[in-house]
């Protein structure tokens, strides 16, 4: 049988295995703290004016200054903890939505699997982006309505992926080990089939938080984002007018989420290997 | 005995670092002659199969590759031959077939372009030429309208015509060496006796050299003309079949042959006066595929046929079937897993059927069940301890007590108290069944219903369990429901025997009058289709002890 | 057919040639080619005698005539009419039409559209029509080639409104019947212009084609103008740099794009052409509620204002600061005055923390002395940027600004009916007459709740009221500006707005492109003496 | 053919609960947006009268109580009659018939972009495991799929178009020059590539790693096994037997992407000034149109139930054990 290691060693083995997992764990760590100790290294407001606009990045400011003379890297820094905000909590209300309806459609089945299931087709069949947009605009652009929005485009597919991973789980003998003995649904799905279903849980959420960020800055670039709120797509929306004359106004935040995204993936990916290693030796 | 065809001379096979030994195969030497079948015999690990793909040079090259020794067919030295002569060979002068019927053919081509696809390769057989003679081959292994089964797709044929599809494709171009990988396993006693028939036909008409893998020895009665025993990649024993199935000498193959359950059933003992604990009347269990909104009613399913049956204490009443017959689904209405349609499950006349989920709770613990696969019965996330002990912390028992009852279980069941703080992936096939055990024990049942325990289990381990079940039951004078598809085992296990078809049971008595003489046509087909009926090896240890029946 | 199709461009293009030949020496009006002009909103409409959205004159002012063109003096010169006289008492205006002139589905001309158009059109559905034209009573039409203007009062203002932009001339017979609000030939314009609507792509183009009867004989020069819509600046900025396009008007490309392309040899960047608008952006207060119901708060955040920094970074220069309610355009005609109250002193911060003091509103302990929402007026980013700077100024004098953007209708409706807001940035067209453009801001009879761009500031000054009900009828020009000079006093004092910038469009044009500026309604002129090199 | 047809009768029999279910919903929704129509009328008139915007309101129906206004919106839907656009003053089917074809064009190269190379480079990642090759191309893979659509949109006008010159930078037709024939095609084609390309991107990423993932599940599979035992050689293997299979799982993601693909179009259109509904629903939203986004988002719905049907019927066509039920 497979080594008798406890299984998070085992799990901290084999994600080792993976070097650009491990790399890009190292790169989200690098992330999170640029955005906890952003207010120390740039104290003050992230608008505040510091200097003459349109310098040149890699001079006295590491970023340049955008067309109001604010530094580029203030705002990157102190808008790495709303994008990443806005990417966790959206991404883990979204979650929560599709657990429930996902498990409940993949638990009960019969009636309520195809109602809920009906009613998640029908908000796919929204082009996701412009509800987003919708729901932004009769809420008004800020922080609260961006993450409703992307939290209720990004249900959907993870509703799809519990409801088949609970049908999975819930013919296997040990499931139908607990109901002989006569265990309520409740103890069934919380203690037995949720904790199997985890890991494809945990690794779709991961790339959910890609997504949600991606969104934040498409909402942004388009002018919906939140006004008062230092965030990299508000620093693309607004460097994307003066792109040409000011190319690294857009280019660094454009450079941040694309890195933050990359990681997230890459981590995404080496978190799905480490879990169910079976996948790995295929081929 | 032909001249060797195919001979393998000190085969070592190496394993990837990190396996749990070096080498899969380890110095074996061994000839496979002209026209004969020569059946590979060995316990799961024990380097059968790799062997066989080392010949065909199907190993998963950059992991496993072969370390040492020659394999010689017809001249030419297997391992060291260029890939594209090997393509040559495989398919035209030795063949394979494998084990899962289920999954060995491609879903989404049809039957005739897979078999034609081997003419395609070898020759310039084409178009209607091809396709006529794939039929005329489908016709050779008895496959009902070959015409028609040519067009058809895998999904659309049984088990066994798959196999026989496979064979098909395989024995076309007349290879002069087959090789079988476990090929009847995965299929019924009553198929598998029709594909060892067909295959032994094939292999003298033809007059090839079939190497057959197996870990029953059964089939090795059956149809073998010389065995060759595998054990930890070594060879221990080889020779001509009379002698070894007879007067094995090798220990390793007088211990396996020894774990063989004869087909002599055990002693009928006086169950008269005893009381009837459970008693099902006309239990009905039907799956009707959900009639959609607009879809008219789907296919219907009649699991269960109004089946009646009668369990006395300490009782063991074996319900023997073939796949699909319906005897799960029985054993899990009464269970109540499942919820019957009809009928009734009287446990000591109450009508555990239409009670509310409620009111089912204290019966729960007075029914429990073991399951059939190792692997899906336990909770791979939860600690052992923890599997056993929550039965009765979900009745109410205190933690602390239901965790002192689940130490004096395990080691009930032969395993040491550290195994309760790991993980079921940190324990054999063998252990996780004895951790199930003591999981269905944890709740001190009346009735222990076990649903095929030891089908997944190699034969020495399978032994082990059973003796471990037989030992329980007379200790905690348990009653038992014991389903299987396996005669040999419902013999050494059953006091009463119930055979079931589509659903129905066709006849029930005692083990020894069914045993001596089946009333049902099918309960003889059924006897007639076990493989190595008429073997008995000669140490047979006698039959588990007969304790006597308490009041 | 084909082949005839193909004749007529060689037969232009080889008459193109003899011309350039025949007369080597002065640059002749050449005759051909297509200019692509940059038109950013697409219009909601062509109907621009029933919508006066800023897209729409570019592109109606090709198609419809009116009566008079003006030059940059504001002078009015012949158009569809050929002469006018004025009576004595400024009552009677009688107008000798063009004669031969045909629309562009070959009807004449006549004094009855004139009267239609102005009686039953410009009167009724135009958006400034009933306040300019509110003491017209009737259009007589003695003969077809004479329309005679009978106002109840003198309407000297009314002069500066009849250009083709402002009142369209329309086919009677055409627009006579069906709903004017929404007429089926809103998008499918029939005018007297030197261009002829030919299709309209949503989302792309709209193509209009030489008209060969226009009355002018011999123009228009050009054979095609095509109006695209691009909605990314970035893109439009890329368009004109690619030559794919030759003009963009109303700052279609961004400001800080404009330094890159003045450099590039065959672009043309200029702010001539939007006198006859002067746009003046300025941040409405409300002065109903507190801070800003405090004459002394409102004129301390109008000195916080720093509009030189405003100026600088957010339009890159392309403005002046603002004095006043009325542009510094009207100074040639007097209207303009300087002697009002000067916010952009040297000493505007200390006076703005002087009067917040007195205005009761000391500084807390966090340095703030209250908090205030600023909307930002939805229609592009500069207002943001501004928006964000506001933040940073105000900061400065403890004032703490949170900024609220929302979509054109939640704002329109936030501000022009809920009056739901504190301090809203805004930018208006004053128009070439302070009674078109000016009095709607200030006039208390103006506060109408649901109607976009009234006073939504609520300003309500019996002695404002006064001086601009008088300086709409005086005749007198002299004692007209009297009134306004002692109106802009009055106002700038008591501040229910700040006013920012007087704001410069820029237009951005291919040096190839000439004589298409020849007034100083700009682009909202017909082009008939347009042409490319 | 007969069941083909029950089939798709039946199937466009549930589709009209769902798209009744989305516009009911849709109509709600919208009409939580504050402001309306008429005051954005009215607002870029410039200073209307409050008597002229209720007389827009009262024009656009807009005055009638909210259940009146769904009741009778309903009521046109059903016959197919998408109602009128006030701002555009046109009606919405012509408005939408307009630019549908844009859309469809951008959206059918997108996924033909996406799958096509999707699929090809998710083989060669799957055949060369771990090799130099596999890594590459599962980086590009992530990098696309990382790239906010827009920032790579403006880069490729700032490169291909401004500083190559070789696409131009927007539109779907060169305006200025109303090719007819063979040359417009060419003209379209031409402003169709950035644009196209852009979108695909995205979309090209999510079916690499599905293709290289579904390519890796089934070669561990035992008909391979099989086929090599056959003596096939490796191509055909891979592509006779192993590529066949893993296709299913694109074609499903594909059904399901229709949606998502108008979405992320709206980015695009705007960037490329591509005339299709991603944009107009975007400038309908912000004019409060309600009648012509409902339209759109009823179009939306249509499109997306014919291409779970078209992937539905491909699926039969591609793996014989699903039958039209």
């Amino acid at each position: 049988m497979s080594s008798t290691e406890s299984s998070v060693g085992g799990f901290w083995r084999r994600f080792r295995r993976n070097r650009p997992a491990v790399f890009a764990l190292g790169m989200l760590v690098a992330i999170v703290l640029v955005a906890l100790l952003a207010p120390l290294a740039y104290p003050g407001d992230p608008f505040a004016i510091v200097a003459r606009p349109f310098l040149p990045p890699f001079h006295d400011h590491l970023f340049g200054t955008d067309q109001l003379g604010r530094d580029v890297a203030a705002g990157i820094a102190r808008g790495a903890m709303t994008s990443l905000l806005i990417g966790i909590v959206a991404t883990v209300c979204a979650m929560l939505i599709g657990v429930v309806t996902g498990g409940a459609a993949g638990y009960f089945g019969g009636r309520t699997d195809v109602l809920l299931m009906r009613m998640t087709e029908a908000f796919q069949t929204i082009p996701a982006f412009i509800f987003a947009i919708v729901l932004v605009a009769i809420l008004s652009p800020s922080l609260e309505s961006t993450i409703i929005a992307i939290a209720t485009v990004s249900w959907p597919p993870m509703t799809r992926l519990v409801r088949g991973e609970f049908l999975a789980t819930k013919n296997r003998e040990f499931v139908q080990a607990c109901r002989s003995i006569g265990m309520s649904d409740a103890r069934v799905i919380l203690r037995h089939i949720l904790p199997n279903c985890a890991s494809p849980i945990i690794v779709t959420g991961s790339l959910m938080v890609a997504t949600a960020i991606l969104i934040e800055s498409g909402l942004s670039f388009l002018g919906l984002g939140d006004a008062n709120l230092m965030s990299w797509g508000y620093l693309i929306g607004a460097g994307r007018t003066v792109l040409r004359t000011a190319w690294w106004v857009c280019a660094f935040p454009g450079l941040a989420i694309l890195l933050t995204v990359l990681s997230i993936n890459l981590f995404g990916e080496g978190l799905n290997d480490a879990l169910n290693p079976r996948l790995r030796e295929a081929g | 005995m032909g001249e060797a065809l195919l001979e393998i001379r000190s085969l070592r096979v190496d394993l990837p670092p990190g396996a749990d030994r070096a080498h899969a195969v380890d110095d074996v030497s061994l000839t496979l002659g002209q026209d004969e079948i020569l059946c590979v015999v060995g316990e799961s690990g024990s380097g059968k199969s790799v062997m066989a793909r080392a010949v065909m040079g199907l190993l998963p090259v950059p992991r496993v590759r072969v370390g040492a020794g020659e394999i010689r067919f017809a001249g030419e030295e297997l391992t060291r031959l260029p890939e594209s002569r090997m393509r040559d060979i495989r398919g035209k002068d030795i063949a394979m077939i494998f084990q899962e019927p289920m999954t060995a053919l491609n879903p989404v081509m049809t039957i005739g372009r897979q078999v034609t696809e081997v003419l395609a390769v070898h020759t310039r057989l084409t178009g209607a030429e091809a396709r006529r003679q794939a039929a005329e081959f489908m016709a050779a292994v008895k496959l009902p309208d070959p015409e028609a089964m040519l067009d058809a797709y895998p999904h659309q044929l049984s088990g066994g015509q798959r196999q026989r599809a496979m064979i098909a494709m395989a024995l076309i171009l007349g290879p002069r060496v087959l090789i079988a990988d476990e090929p009847t396993t995965a299929l019924d006693v009553t198929t598998q006796a029709q594909i060892l028939a067909l295959i032994r036909d094939l292999q003298r008409e033809k007059r090839t050299g079939v190497m057959f893998i197996t870990h029953d020895f059964g089939v090795v009665a059956e149809i073998a003309d010389r065995v060759a025993v595998m054990q930890h990649g070594r060879l221990v024993e080889a020779g001509p079949a009379q002698r070894v199935l007879s007067a094995p000498s090798h220990p390793y193959t007088q211990s396996l042959i020894a774990a063989v359950p004869n087909l002599v059933p055990r002693k009928a003992r006086p169950l008269q006066g005893v009381p009837v604990t459970l008693a099902l009347r006309d239990v009905e269990k039907t799956y009707r595929a959900r009639a959609g909104l607009l879809r008219r009613a789907g296919r219907t399913v009649h699991a269960v046929r109004s089946a009646s049956l009668t369990l006395r204490r300490d009782e063991t009443l074996g319900i023997v079937g073939e796949s699909g017959s319906g005897k799960s689904t029985l054993a899990r209405c009464v269970a109540r897993i499942i919820d019957a349609d009809g009928g009734q499950v009287l446990l000591d006349g109450v009508d555990l059927r239409t009670l509310s989920r409620r009111a089912m709770r204290p019966y729960h613990r007075r029914v429990q069940m073991v399951f059939q696969d190792p692997y899906g019965s336990l909770n791979p996330r939860q600690k052992v301890g923890d599997i056993i002990a929550e039965g009765p912390i979900v009745h109410g028992v205190a933690r602390g007590e239901a965790l002192r009852r689940a130490a004096e279980l395990i080691e009930l069941v032969g395993l040491d108290g550290k195994a309760l703080a790991r993980y079921p992936h940190e324990f054999s096939g063998g252990q996780r069944q004895r951790i199930g055990i003591a999981r269905a024990l944890a709740l001190q049942p009346d009735v222990l219903i076990a649903d095929e325990p030891v089908s997944a289990l190699d034969v020495s381990v399978q032994a082990q369990v059973l003796r471990l079940l037989a030992d329980i039951r007379d200790r905690l004078h348990l009653s038992m429901l014991f389903i299987t598809h396996d005669l040999r085992v419902a013999a050494q296990v059953c006091d009463t025997i119930a055979v079931m078809r589509h659903g129905e049971i066709v006849e029930s008595g005692p083990a020894a009058e069914v045993f001596a003489a089946p009333k049902h046509a099918y309960t003889r087909e059924l006897f007639a289709a076990v493989p190595g009926r008429n073997w008995r090896h000669p140490t047979a240890a006698a039959p588990l002890a007969n304790p006597q029946p308490t009041g | 057919m084909r082949g005839l199709r193909l004749l007529v461009p060689a037969l232009a293009l080889l008459l193109g040639i003899l011309t350039v030949v025949s007369s080597p020496g002065a640059l002749a009006q050449k005759r051909g080619g297509t200019l692509v002009m940059i038109v950013q909103p697409e219009p909601p409409s062509l109907a621009s005698y029933q919508n006066t959205a800023a897209p729409i004159g570019q592109v109606a002012a090709k198609i419809y005539d009116g009566l008079l063109e003006y030059d940059f003096d504001f002078k009015p010169h012949p158009s569809l009419a050929k002469s006018w006289t004025v009576s004595p008492d400024g009552k009677t205006i009688t107008f000798k039409l063009q004669e031969g002139v045909k629309f562009h589905d070959g009807k004449p001309f006549t004094s009855a559209d004139v009267q239609f158009t102005f009686m039953n059109v410009l009167k009724k559905v135009h958006p400034r029509g009933p306040i300019t034209f509110r003491d017209l009573e009737a259009v007589d039409t003695p003969d077809p080639y004479t329309a005679v203007f009978r106002f109840s009062k003198p309407a000297p203002y009314a002069m500066a409104a009849l250009s083709g932009y402002e009142s369209p001339i329309l086919p009677k017979h055409v627009f006579e019947t069906g709903d004017l609000m929404n007429h089926p030939n809103a998008n499918k314009p029939i005018g007297t212009g030197p261009f002829k609507f030919v299709e309209w792509e949503k989302g792309q183009y709209i193509r209009l084609d030489r008209n060969p009867d226009y009355w002018r004989k011999g123009e228009p020069y050009l054979d095609r103008i095509v109006a695209r819509f691009i909605a990314d600046a970035g893109t439009r900025t890329a368009a004109m740099e690619k030559q794919e396009a030759q003009l963009a008007a109303f700052s279609a490309i961004p400001g800080v794009e404009l330094s890159r392309l003045k450099a590039l040899p065959f672009i043309d960047v200029s702010i001539k052409g939007y006198e006859m608008i002067s746009p003046i952006v300025l941040i409405e207060l409300n002065t109903t509620k507190k801070p800003f119901d405090s004459q002394k708060v409102r004129q301390a955040v109008s000195y916080a204002i720093d509009r030189k920094a405003i100026i600088d970074t957010v339009f890159l220069g392309y403005g002046k600061p603002a004095t006043g309610p009325i542009s510094s355009n009207f100074e040639a005609n007097g209207l303009y005055s300087k002697d009002v109250t000067n916010y952009a002193a040297p000493n505007a911060i200390e006076m703005a923390n002087k009067l917040l003091d007195e205005a009761g509103y000391p500084r807390k302990g966090d340095g703030v002395r209250f908090e205030i929402v600023h909307d930002i007026i939805p229609y592009g980013e500069d207002w943001r940027r501004m928006g964000e700077l506001i933040v940073q100024q105000l900061g400065k004098v403890g004032i703490k600004v949170t900024l609220r953007y929302e979509d054109v209708p939640t704002w329109l409706r936030r501000i022009y009916t809920n009056y739901d807001f504190e301090f809203n940035s805004n930018f208006l067209f004053t128009l070439p007459d302070p009674v078109l453009g000016v009095h709607r801001t200030y006039w208390s009879k103006n506060v109408r709740p649901g109607a976009p761009f009234s006073n939504s500031a609520r300003l309500t000054l019996p002695k404002v009221d006064e001086l601009l009900e008088a300086a709409t009828v005086e005749p007198d020009h002299a004692k007209r500006a009297a009134l306004y000079h002692q109106f802009q006093k009055i106002v700038v004092d008591e501040a229910p707005v700040i006013w920012v910038t007087e704001l410069n469009f820029t237009t951005v044009s291919s040096k190839k492109l000439k004589d298409y500026l020849v007034s100083p309604l700009g682009v909202y002129t017909s082009f008939n003496r347009a042409w490319l090199e | 053919m007969r069941a083909r047809l029950r089939f798709l009768a039946r199937r466009l029999a549930l589709a009209v609960p769902t798209v009744l279910f989305i516009v009911i919903a849709n109509f709600v929704l919208l009409h939580l947006a504050p402001g309306d129509a008429a005051e954005v009328l009215a607002g870029e008139a410039g200073s209307a009268t409050p008597e002229m915007v209720a007389q827009l309101r009262q024009k656009f129906g807009l005055d009638q109580p909210y259940h009146v206004q769904l009741a009778r919106y309903l009521g046109r839907t059903l016959t197919f009659d998408l109602g009128y656009s006030q701002r555009q003053g046109m009606s919405v089917a012509e408005l939408i018939g307009k630019r549908l074809p844009a859309t469809l064009l951008l959206m059918g190269t997108t996924i033909a972009i996406a799958i096509g190379i999707g699929v090809l480079l998710g083989v060669l990642a799957a055949r060369g495991l771990n090799t130099w090759r596999d890594r590459l191309i599962s980086v590009f893979a992530l990098l696309s799929y990382a790239t906010p659509l827009f920032w790579a949109g403006l880069m490729l006008i700032v490169v291909f178009s401004i500083k190559l010159d070789w696409l131009p930078t927007s539109g779907m037709e060169n305006v200025a020059a109303f090719y007819e024939g063979p040359k417009r095609i060419v003209d379209i084609a031409r402003h169709l590539v950035l644009p196209a390309l852009t979108l695909s991107l995205f979309y090209l990423a999510l079916y690499t790693r599905l293709m290289r993932a579904a390519m890796l599940e089934q070669s561990g599979m035992d008909y391979v096994t099989t086929a090599r035992a056959k003596g096939l050689d490796e191509r055909t293997v891979v592509f006779r037997h192993i590529l066949p299979n893993a296709l299913l799982p694109v074609v499903t993601m594909a059904g399901v992407q229709v949606g998502a693909l108008l979405g992320g179009s709206v980015v695009v259109e705007t960037v490329f000034a591509w005339p299709g509904l991603g944009q107009l629903a975007f400038d309908s939203l912000f004019s409060r149109d309600l009648n012509l986004l409902l339209g759109i988002f009823f179009v939306c719905a249509c499109l997306v139930v014919v291409a779970n049907l078209l992937v539905d019927i491909a699926y039969t066509w591609l793996d014989p054990r699903i039958e039209l039920d």
